[in-house]
């Protein structure tokens, strides 16, 4: 299992990225090396470019300065490529209201060309415990049930790299405990998570890189 | 090699917002002082010296304004999108802020045209307005304009809009060539082109000057507005910059 | 190639899935066809001659009505953001989603086009020209309209932007369009406006995706 | 009280923030006016016939293209929750909200209506009648336009379901906008027709309202 | 301060309460009596029906069965008189994407009819830390910015009741203090608040209500 995730040794680095929004400059300088299997924890303070800093590692917005390399090359050259080999789940839980669970879970699969049977999905959607909501519109959902499905793909995808932005605001005891497990089993397969949080979660990890953007901060703090 | 990238470095330094603020603050006074100097001769052949028409009367003259404002309004669109791939290519910020200071002056220009066309068109047609090619296509280019500013006003942020609005610059640019060539394609009530620059002119000399003198004018006050609105949006731009904050302009 | 397959797919259920929008751009079209004999009187000879005119504009009008949202929907629930890091290159992905959107709101407005062209008085032929045409022409129209979409994302007033934006665009489509059923009815032959639109058809096919992706990008950066 | 003039300051406040959406609404209103001429030729006895017909279902099609998304972004954003729960009977918040609606978008096309009457060749007294019609008819039309995006909130096919429901609703209006005109240019008088529109309007002023409020009751629950 | 606040003594009482949303019933028999001075935590598992409670309980929806009652008087005979003694803050932030963080206070506060100065507003916005933030359209602050704004309300209302659906969601932990203080604050001049949250937030407070709707849940757990 291991060996075929894996065929070269991963390694997500960054170095000085520098982001401006608007006028507005947020930070300059990050810099961070992560080897296999190590979580990478962004922190800061509300607003200080947690989610600036992930959209910029995967590629949705360009940073002003710095670049950031996985297993050495950059990942600016191919960005098609660089997107094949990561899962990224933002503020937004990227589901649709007139599909039900199962089918949102489908057609996310199936846009990263990860397909997988029916049961796989219905045994994901289990494992966060919405099962017995797999057929009900993503519409009308709760606040936390949506968040649920949307992290089911967790529980299918073979992407080496997870970013995962605030993955477990409005989730209850059980499903951040099972998120968690996710996770930790991730990163014992040699997998990589860059994670934001403001909620304390105890994660059992070997290797945990820290990236504190109120130091990379270019404001005084509020 | 070296001249090619020296010139290029000296292209780029004129196009960073720090040399060209005080450059422009400098040349719009002059580019505005020499549009007066030329309106006030064109105006005063066109309405003084230039002869009473033998089918039109006087109703005529308003061609010293018709005609350069037409021109302009075509005109400025094509400098726009020529700003657009300057935008697109370089990435010069300048570029899109004088695409943007242009497109106001390019909208009253359009409609100085309707306006002035449709004065002209009830005394020499018997109506304001006809449904012609030209005139229509010159309507849609008003529209085009319109549609370019309405888009960047909604645009807040200024790297999206200067992109957004190069590409409809780019893309609405096709029209232009339509408005030029629509009396040609179309048989229309509209006059055909009587300046070019193959065949003589059709026209009697001093019409043709004054025209002339009127287009340079509004040529050159265009110029000046514009550097006048690219020199606000530095300012609105910039105004975190140190550069300016030296200037003592924030 | 399967993931193209699958965002067509997932397109068209949403669409069935919301059936009465389907339904709203044809019922938009007929009812803007129908209201120009009520706000003009009935007089066949004048309805004949504005036939092919009005339907035209009706189905520009219908095509833009959808097509303000096209991009939306999934800047808003962040399904844009995957579609951008997914395996599709995006002037494919987009390519699809406008593909789709014509098949549901531009082939029943084609199909019911013959219909409106009898109200009008239209004859046999004239309808087959009209037809054709707006089979030719409503691909341009979702194209341009899927530009104006994409370049208006995301901003509060963008959906009530891109009329402005792309009906200037457009028109030459129409010309063409309603030319060819005119030029058909005073026997001078509506072939040549109907290649001249199947031309148009191809450059924008082309073209327009890659535009549309570039507008994309630029609006969700 | 207190409350509903802030509702209607915020409403006029936030459409002063999106300009481009004001001046939309004008320039879809003009450009639809101007595509008739453009697909029918160029003939002026067949463009004056036309002429308050093309008028008022472009002021038709304009009024309700800002109205589909009325109540859309107040859902989307939890701003409804609060208004249901404000100190205004929500049938006169909704009543401030379409009232600052139609300040800001059909005002301006009531004073653009007589330049496009000039385009068309109507004469200076058709024109007084069409802009009087649209004064008078805007305001309904903007009223079912409300209740129409009232009800269809929530709706993901909302936006475009909206016009399907309220244009057959809106027909007698835009029977009587332009049949006023047309009165007029036979010599008949508008003032029978112009009458009936007041009278309609006063009665939907009163009744719409409470209608609207009750629809956005049943949407938001 | 706190007799001008609250004439007589508060009570919220909930009796019998039921619920179903589609053809699913969520949860019945809920009831409780908060007097004044109390929170109440409604707890339960993702989907167990919290937002729906408070909906119904601040009028929003209508439950299928039971009733609320003020000060002992049922809530459902004068919704608006009802609606004048709470401050509600659901899922969603209630901001306009295109009004600054004032403009969006001023808005909030005259829809309520708690009119209140600039300064004011500005010092509710500063105390949960987004005053340097004032002048940005809503759109484009950061997640966590946006809740602040919403929140800040709280510094201004002088409702005895507040009813807060998840309202540390997305928070940083000095946001989070920040938020604990003026809780606590309310809850010590006799105001109640009604709150659910999935985050173990610790509050001092005097009188704790715990309304499971796990328990009172007409479904097998997943
Ligand atoms: C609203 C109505 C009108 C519009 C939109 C309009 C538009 C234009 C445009 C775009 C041009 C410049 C094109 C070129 O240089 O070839 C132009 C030129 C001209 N227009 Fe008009 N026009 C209008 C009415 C009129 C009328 C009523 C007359 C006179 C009967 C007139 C006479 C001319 C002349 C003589 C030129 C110069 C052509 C040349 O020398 O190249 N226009 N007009
Ligand atoms: N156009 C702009 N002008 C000025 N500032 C901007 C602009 N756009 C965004 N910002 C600021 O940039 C920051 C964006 O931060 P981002 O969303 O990355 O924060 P975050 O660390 O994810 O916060 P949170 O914890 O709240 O999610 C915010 O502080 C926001 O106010
Ligand atoms: N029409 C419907 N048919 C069936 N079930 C529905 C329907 N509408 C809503 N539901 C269910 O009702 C519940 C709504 O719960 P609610 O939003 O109140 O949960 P919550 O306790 O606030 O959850 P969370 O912690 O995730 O915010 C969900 O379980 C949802 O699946
Ligand atoms: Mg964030
Ligand atoms: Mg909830």
């Amino acid at each position: 299992m291991l060996t075929d995730l894996l065929p070269a040794p991963n390694l997500l680095s960054a170095t000085g990225l520098a982001c401006r929004r608007g006028e507005r400059r947020l930070f300059k300088g990050v810099a961070f090396s992560a080897p296999a299997g190590s979580l990478v924890l962004v922190g800061g303070r509300n607003g200080s470019g947690k989610t600036s800093l992930l959209r910029i590692l995967v590629g949705l917005s360009s940073a002003v300065a710095g670049s950031v390399a996985w297993c050495g090359r950059p990942v600016a050259t191919d960005p098609l490529a660089w997107a094949a080999q990561l899962f990224y789940l933002g503020h937004a839980s990227a589901l649709k209201d007139d599909l039900d669970a199962a089918e949102n879970l489908e057609l996310a699969c199936s846009l990263a060309a990860e397909p997988c049977s029916r049961d796989a999905r219905l045994a994901a959607l289990a494992r966060l415990g919405v099962a017995h909501r797999a057929g009900l519109p993503a519409r009308l959902l709760s606040q936390g049930q949506r968040r649920r499905v949307a992290l089911a793909r967790l529980a299918l995808t073979h992407r080496p790299l997870w970013v995962l932005d605030e993955p477990f605001v409005g989730l209850d005891a059980i499903a951040m405990a099972e998120l968690g497990q996710l996770i930790e089993t991730h990163l014992m397969r040699s997998g990589i998570v860059v994670l934001t949080t403001h909620q304390a979660v105890d994660l059992v990890v070997s290797r945990r890189i820290v990236v504190d953007l109120d130091a990379a901060s270019l404001e005084a703090p509020a | 090699m070296a001249t090619l990238t020296a010139s290029r470095s000296r292209f780029f330094r004129y196009a960073s917002p720090a040399t060209f603020y005080p450059l422009a603050g400098r040349l719009w006074p002059w580019f505005a002082a020499v549009a007066a100097v030329l309106a006030l001769a064109g105006l005063a052949i066109g309405l003084l010296i230039a002869p009473t028409d033998a089918t039109q009367g006087d109703s005529y003259r308003i061609i010293f304004i018709h005609v350069p404002a037409a021109w302009m309004s075509m005109f400025i669109y094509l400098v726009m999108a020529f700003y657009a791939v300057l935008t697109f290519v370089f990435q010069t910020r300048l570029s899109a802020m004088m695409m943007r200071a242009l497109a106001p002056t390019g909208a009253m220009f359009t409609f100085i045209a309707l306006w002035t066309g449709a004065l002209w068109g009830k005394p020499t047609w018997g109506a304001w307005w006809v449904w012609d090619a030209r005139l229509t296509s010159e309507l849609i280019l008003l529209f085009l304009y319109l549609g370019f500013m309405a888009l960047q006003s909604a645009i807040d942020d200024t790297r999206r809009a200067d992109r957004a609005g190069a590409l409809v610059a780019l893309v609405g640019v096709v029209n232009v060539p339509i408005i030029y060539f629509s009396v040609k394609w179309w048989n229309t009530l509209h006059q055909g082109a009587s300046v070019s620059l193959t065949r003589a002119p059709s026209m009697a000399r001093e019409m043709l000057i004054g025209m002339l003198l009127m287009a340079l004018a509004c040529w050159m006050y265009s110029i000046a507005v514009a550097l006048v609105r690219v020199r606000a949006l530095i300012v609105e731009r910039e105004r975190d910059a140190a550069w300016l904050r030296e200037a003592g302009e924030a | 190639m399967n993931a193209l397959v699958a965002i067509m797919r997932f397109e068209l259920l949403l669409a069935w899935r919301r059936k009465s929008a389907l339904a709203t751009t044809l019922g938009f079209f007929v009812i803007v066809a129908s209201l120009f004999p009520l706000g003009l009187g009935a007089d066949p000879q004048l309805l004949r001659l504005i036939g092919s005119g009005v339907v035209w504009v009706a189905a520009l009008l219908a095509t833009l009505l959808g097509l303000a949202r096209l991009f939306a929907a999934d800047h808003e629930d962040g399904t844009l953001e995957q579609l951008r890091l997914s395996c599709v290159p995006l002037p494919l992905a987009a390519l699809a989603k406008i593909g789709a959107h014509w098949l549901v709101t531009a082939v029943p407005l084609c199909l019911a086009a013959p219909i409106l062209g009898l109200q009008y008085g239209l004859s046999a032929s004239a309808i087959g020209v009209l037809v054709a045409s707006l089979v030719l022409g409503t691909p341009v129209l979702c194209l341009l309209g899927a530009m104006g979409a994409a370049l208006t994302l995301g901003l509060r007033a963008g959906g009530v932007l891109v009329p402005v934006l792309v009906l200037p665009l457009e028109v030459p489509v129409l010309i063409m369009g309603a030319g060819s059923v005119e030029a058909h009815m005073n026997g001078l032959g509506a072939g040549p406006w109907l290649s001249l639109l199947a031309a148009l058809l191809i450059v924008f096919v082309l073209a327009t995706p890659w535009v549309v992706a570039f507008a994309l990008r630029i609006s969700s950066e």
